[in-house]
């Protein structure tokens, strides 16, 4: 952050930034939802989170475009965490891949939650839009997330 | 394509080495290389060193030229590789090309890491990378495959633990590993969890230290007075990448490892004595797998009935592996051929795997996508027993 | 040992490139390569890449994993290589050899990297070194050969300037070129003193880049359309590092020199266009010197009488050098054949030189007690040029 | 530097560190001159500075020994700089090479005082320990450095 920039905010409320550009649409209004922003090769249909520039299989530029993923996912593999990450998230934190059987794609991400019991493999989960850790400046870092579907019966 | 031979091979202790430099723990692994090879420094005539974190921890680069001028070696070519944790074997397979190629006869390969962080600093490596920012770690990504791998073929947390019981009980026979202490399956399910079911003494330490090989022509290999091992095969392959991969195995090993038996004409029913890359518990598991020691999803009943112990079917890291020798990333892919070629000489002493004569090294590193971005796989091959030399154990 | 050729050649526009990774910029150079060479990613059997910085600055390592998957290529070698600014040349010479040693028809070379330091850091490469602690700076280094050179051969601060006037009058004809902007002898003698008698615009920039090269096996050239460029030479060499010794010159360079002229069955004589490691400009005066295209401290008159012009005796930079171009670290050697290629295929432009048969490429990198770690010496060769092609200007 | 040598330091004054340990020998005793440490080998009696674990056109090890370097060279080469050193030297400051001909060795070395016209090739030269930088912790690193040979004529 800039001087500039931080001369902005001082008094201010802390606002918040985004793990990386472009990973997600963050819902503004009510009743929107949240959903992961990935391309899909247009010559295969094969969907890509994050975004890639061209697509590794068919090897053509100018043919890929902007997909939402489906919100919904089954866990693939999952671990529970008990160290912080280099990267400034603090332990415990889970984490795991999640399948998109929509988009036939697999996704790496963080899990709501830090119970050894939350989470299993084939278990169903849905994207949400959270802080995942704090920035050195204090700065809420919001990323994306998987938390447990509720079940309804 | 000429066959390339080792000639001396050296290593240093692995562990802290707090107050030595990278150009210090290089120079003595080359200098018993050297040594051992009876050669004078000046005959080397191209250089291959290894080095994965110096740039980022030690704000050293060109590693290499560093070391070599520890030891009065100017004026040849060196090269300075980097390939994660198969730094090392990258290098040699590079040293490997140089002598098949016909470029030159005499080679060093050097691999060489500080990798004990100073305190309370954490190495951010692949910081670039949306993984990591997302707070993936290097045992939450094994525990994922562990945790697949007990899921999917009932591989068991006993039969994990088993592992790093078995290297450090061969650890304590080997005078170079960084932990020779003795471990039960409890001591390691009970030591403290990392990354569920990676426990502490499931993950292999951060350590600094040195390994080195002089490779020849087989012209050259006549001259010295070692008993003759050669390079039966040498491959580097890098990842598939592939989305929704099984994470059970690695397909890039499993192609290396093929690549590996085919250029040697070899299978794995026959070798003797393999090392592979133990990083964390389930890793050595999956390698047996992988390599063809036992069928996919058998991994943790072969430890279990003791297949890889010292003495068993095919022993597997009887250096200690990883775990117990410790884990000098750009040292390690050499550290292993170094113990092969001791076993392939009949040098290992205690830990030695009697009548050893084909070996095998296993090294992988660079997490990318869930895959590996280099995986190695080397076979030696002792190619004759008949001189009788004055072989002293390194135990 | 068999010929190699140049397939596709390709770089990004040298500069800064603060928005793209290093995998983009890599992506893109490698991607032209590929592209002039009318070949799949697929057909490509081994990467090298270079990369010197990224670990330091980027905190990303494997780095030609990264570029090549942004392809779509994976299962093959894949191998980094770091030779401070000699690290694509080291590449190149490692990939040469793969080909040459019979290992693989058709391997990728590519440099990148992003040399721009993010504002209020400056990077601390070889902290470790006493002279670095000390203060010692490279523009202070050469400063140090250009005070000795002038001491001992009269070489004028204008002779020096000339370089840097000359080598952006190059840049200019060049749209890859970072600074592509006029200099006097006036401007570059005026601008800010960083160590005295090297001024501001005596010393290349940092900068963000990358460049690529497909080499081949003649049975795979052949299919290619593309005019046959052949490697001629391939040298590497560490420095002398002899204390006390002469600083006008450069030992390790001559010694390059030579072999590469003796490979090459050719002399400095039978050159048609040259590229040099002008990271400042004393080196390229230097150069002509250690090259043997001038006598021993008659560089200085060399540029004076303008024998490296465009269209004088032996062009030397037509591409703007280091100076103009820009100089990302392990991108520079490879850009440098590049551009030879260009001219020795009549591509390059307004700023090509005429009837180009044989070029020769020079770049070094690596301070160590006052000598250069590793030093690379390239020549070209056009093999025929009866056939005529559809080759576009790269201008 | 830790916790508790910090502490130690509150309230004190500042105290020097070398910029690398074993370099120069510091005079203690009023009259005594500093010198740099080098070392030699016993073999083909070569000097070397910085020390050296073993000799590199010799090739034995143990036949290295310790030796005081003379106190006076004469400039190979020197130059000045204008800006500053990412090892933290403040800018200008001149440097260069020193041939030292009792022990026949070349020496790299800061200069003392940062004028154009202080320093040229084939001066008389002689060895100082001073102050080169000051520390991220406020604290001075001391070096060594060459300085003009007064002229007694
Ligand atoms: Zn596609
Ligand atoms: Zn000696």
């Amino acid at each position: 952050m800039n001087e500039t920039s931080k001369k902005a905010l001082e008094g201010k409320e802390k606002y918040a930034v985004v793990v990386e550009a472009g990973l997600f649409h963050y819902p503004l209004n009510r009743g929107e939802k949240p959903h992961l922003t990935g391309n899909r090769c247009n010559i295969c249909d094969k969907r890509f989170f994050p975004k890639r520039t061209g697509c590794p299989y068919c090897f053509k530029d100018g043919d890929m475009e902007d997909v939402e993923l489906d919100r919904y996912g089954i866990i693939y593999a999952c671990t529970l965490v008990h160290i912080p990450s280099p990267s400034g998230i603090k332990a415990p934190y889970a984490y795991g891949y999640v399948d998109i059987p929509v988009d036939r794609i697999r996704v790496f991400g963080l899990f709501t939650g830090a119970e050894p019991s939350s989470f299993h493999a084939g278990q169903k989960v849905e994207l949400v839009i959270e802080p995942i850790k704090t920035d050195k400046n204090g700065q809420e870092v919001i990323g994306y997330k998987f938390k447990p579907v509720e079940n309804r019966h | 394509m000429r066959d390339v031979y080792l000639g001396g091979v050296g290593m240093t202790v692995f562990g802290k080495h707090l107050a030595r430099r990278l150009r210090d723990l290089g120079r003595e692994a080359c200098l018993k290389a050297i040594e051992e090879s009876r050669i004078h420094p000046k005959e080397i005539q191209a250089g291959y060193c290894a080095n994965a974190l110096g740039s980022a921890i030690q704000g050293e680069t060109g590693v290499g030229q560093n070391v070599l001028w520890e030891l009065g070696i100017n004026k040849i070519p060196i090269i300075n590789i980097e390939n994660a944790c198969a730094s090392g074997s990258t290098a040699l397979r590079e040293g490997w090309m140089a002598i098949a190629g016909g470029f030159y006869d005499v080679v060093l390969v050097v691999g060489v890491e500080k990798a004990v962080m100073p305190k309370g600093t954490m190495l951010n490596v692949g910081a670039a990378e949306l993984e990591t920012k997302l707070g993936d770690v290097f045992p939450g990504y094994f525990a994922l495959t562990a945790k697949k791998h007990m899921e999917v073929y009932g591989t068991t947390k006993e039969q994990l633990a088993q592992v790093s019981v078995k290297n450090h009980a061969n650890g304590i026979l080997n005078s170079y590993a960084q932990f020779r202490k003795e471990f039960t399956v409890e001591d390691v399910l009970n030591s403290p969890m990392i990354a569920d079911p990676i426990t502490l003494y499931s993950c292999c330490p951060n350590s600094d230290g040195a390994a080195a090989v002089i490779l020849c022509s087989e012209k050259k290999a006549k001259e010295l007075s070692l008993i003759p091992v050669k390079v039966a095969a040498s491959v580097l392959t890098t990842g598939c990448y592939e989305n929704g991969a099984d994470i059970t195995g690695w397909e890039v090993e499993k192609l290396a490892a093929k690549e590996a038996y085919d250029m040697a004409s070899l299978g794995p029913e026959d070798l003797n004595v393999v090392e592979v890359h133990d990083a964390f518990t389930i890793c050595e598991i999956i390698h047996y797998e992988d390599l063809g020691l036992c069928k996919s999803g058998e991994g943790g009943r072969f430890i279990e009935k003791g297949a890889t112990d010292l003495g068993g079917l095919i022993p597997v890291n009887p250096s200690g592996g990883l775990l117990s020798k410790g884990h000098p990333v750009a040292a390690s892919g050499i550290a292993q051929v170094v113990e092969i070629v001791w076993h392939l000489r009949g040098q290992a002493g205690k830990r030695q795997v009697e009548n050893a004569r084909i070996g095998l090294a296993q090294i992988m590193g660079g997490g990318k996508e869930g895959d590996t971005k280099a995986c190695t796989v080397h076979i030696l091959v002792k190619v004759q027993n008949t001189i009788t030399l004055d072989c002293k154990d390194n135990i």
